[in-house]
């Protein structure tokens, strides 16, 4: 299966070549590398101005990339320039600083975020001066700006968010799999070949999909229907390979699922 | 009484702006109004007892820390020399609400801001930012209040007309049902200006639109 | 502590609506800085150990009065509304990079993250969490961002060096040697030792031990 670089999720290039080499674990010899250049470049083109210092730092890397590549995908040449094959360490571990930088960061992130939140459980005192002593000042609009006066209006009429319990959990619905297997013996011969999204179109529980899902697999495994998926959280194509006279095998020890 | 309610009082009324009634103070601890209001009446007597420099004080009709006048000397001194000369972060919403929406009750303004606001709106008053422009026709005859042209005048701005745009903004359904609200209980028909306000003012029906002076 | 200015902190704490330096404080009390700071300290101690629902915080440089975190369920109707939505990972790293190589410029900044940060700086100005610090020396003269004692406020810390260190977020040997793996220096055909190969790349020895792609 091709691997699938979804450039959309991740922020940037290194951001993706971080996760594709710690995370996923990925051989670099293995990742479509058209698809990280396309993100380099449609990160160079996403720029409101194009700064050229970071332009050039992005084909660097992109350069590097291919080179290291390259080098892993031709079979060696026995007459390497050594100056060349030390240039193109340097560059790599110039990748790699960056890319270490930038993980860094990342980490530091998480700890900002985790102030944030346990600052926000106490909530500081604003109530400010007493009218009493509201007397003494010359001009209590000292310093006071129109945004000021626009900021203040807005945080008076901001909507507030209230806590809202959620209901949609309490709606329960009882689904088995053994029902969905049968409703599929009886639709998809009619149907032959039909995707999966197609089969779960008209369907609104998130449990009623899954349990679809399941009776699909439970056809899958009896030999019913055969499965194609091109791409990764691609649809998923049945095809139904079955008669309708075909019984179906014992199928009840197959769950039930309670939402 | 328990500790966890004390504590309660203790947090919520350090955090408002304005004097809090012992209902509100009831309902947000989940208690009886007499349990409440003995627990207040204990927790600043604690503080009394304790010879703190601060106050838990019962004025406008609700509960507040502020500074104990034995201390006035030096919170004056705070004032003249520090950098405090200036409208707390409630008086200038209240100020702010009543540029961008007068002619507007106290009622309404209260109904807003979701907390009493009589000792804000005194001081704006007393301050002559704010004033009554309009009487409401309904019943009640309630005082409608704008801002006055000494706010104008320290805002550096020549009428309503040049305060920002808030028009992309959208006021919470609260405000929206706030305003409202005044119009059903004094009118119950269609609104008109009252007579008595300046033309430059927005009317009541303007403002349900949710923009600010035009 | 003298009761006298250990209640006229007290007072003053109470009137201010944003966190007041200690230097402050020693001025309108007539004290040392260093007897001011004791006190301080001492009366936090004392709040907490009385285990009231506030205390009294150092944070962004400066003493403030605060709702105790384990207030938070009674204290969210208010603490809510002044509550801005969450920070994107992409805004809270961007203000990661800021808070730990301040002063830098925007294009700095992109350098560090591999992308383009205009939006994302602009937002964190618009919170007021970073803004203008200095102006770069070297033509362009580009703005350099820095963090706002506003930013230090909402983090509940008192100065940058109450951050962690940027030494505990380096990553280990193990991040170094996978980055190293997902990009070895790795030739197709069967693999010799190049004469001139140097020690200090393990990555590359390793490389030459083991084995080519698949």
């Amino acid at each position: 299966m091709p691997y699938e670089v979804q450039t959309p999720v991740f922020e940037g290039p290194f951001d993706l070549l971080l996760h594709l080499i710690l995370r996923e674990q990925v051989d670099l010899y293995e990742v479509s590398l058209s698809r990280i250049v396309d993100a380099y470049l449609q990160e160079i083109e996403r720029m409101e101005v194009l700064d050229l210092e970071i332009t050039t730092e992005f084909l660097l890397i992109a350069a590097t990339l291919v080179e290291l590549k390259c080098k892993r995908l031709l079979p060696e040449d026995t007459d390497v320039d050594i100056d060349d094959e030390f240039a193109l360490w340097e560059e790599r571990d110039l990748l790699i600083a960056r890319l270490l930088d930038c993980k860094t960061f990342k980490d530091a992130a998480g700890v900002i975020s985790t102030l944030f939140d346990a600052a926000a459980l106490s909530a500081p005192r604003t109530a400010g001066l007493e009218e009493r002593f509201m007397e003494l000042a010359p001009d209590l609009l000292e310093g006071v700006d129109l945004d000021d006066i626009r900021n203040a209006y807005i945080r008076a009429t901001i909507p507030k968010p209230r806590p809202v319990v959620s209901i949609e959990h309490i709606h329960s619905i009882r689904i088995s799999v053994t029902d969905a297997v049968e409703e599929l013996i009886d639709e998809l011969p009619r149907l032959g070949r039909v995707t999966f999204r197609r089969l779960t179109g008209t369907l609104v529980e998130r449990l009623e999909i899954v349990v679809r899902f399941l009776a699909v697999l439970e056809l899958f495994k009896q030999g019913f229907v055969e499965l194609d998926q091109p791409a990764a959280f691609g649809d998923i194509e049945i095809i139904w390979l079955g008669s309708p006279a075909m019984a179906v095998a014992d199928l009840s020890d197959i769950d039930s699922y309670e939402g | 009484m328990s500790a966890e309610s004390r504590r309660a009082l203790e947090a919520i009324i350090m955090v408002t702006d304005s004097p809090l009634e012992a209902q509100m103070l009831a309902q947000l601890t989940e208690q009886s109004l007499s349990e409440v209001e003995s627990q207040l009446a204990e927790l600043a007597a604690e503080f009394a007892e304790q010879g703190r420099g601060f106050q838990l004080a019962h004025v406008a009709g609700g509960w507040r820390f502020q500074s104990h006048p034995d201390m006035a000397p030096y919170v004056e001194r705070f004032v003249l020399e520090g950098q405090s000369a200036k409208l707390s972060a409630a008086a200038l919403e209240t100020l702010a609400i009543v540029a961008y929406k007068q002619p507007l009750s106290r009622a309404q303004i209260a109904a807003i801001r979701g907390v009493s606001v009589d000792s804000v709106v005194r001081t704006l008053e007393q301050r002559g930012y704010i004033g009554e422009v309009a009487r409401d026709p309904g019943p009640g005859q309630a005082v409608l209040f704008g801002t006055t042209p000494l706010f104008l005048e320290r805002l550096g701005i020549n009428s309503l007309a040049d305060l920002p745009s808030v028009a992309e903004f959208v006021p919470g359904a609260d405000v929206v049902e706030a305003l409202e609200q005044g119009l059903r209980v004094d009118a119950g028909g269609p609104v008109e200006t009252p007579a008595a306000v300046d033309d430059s003012r927005p009317a009541l029906t303007e403002l349900l639109d949710g923009d600010g002076p035009a």
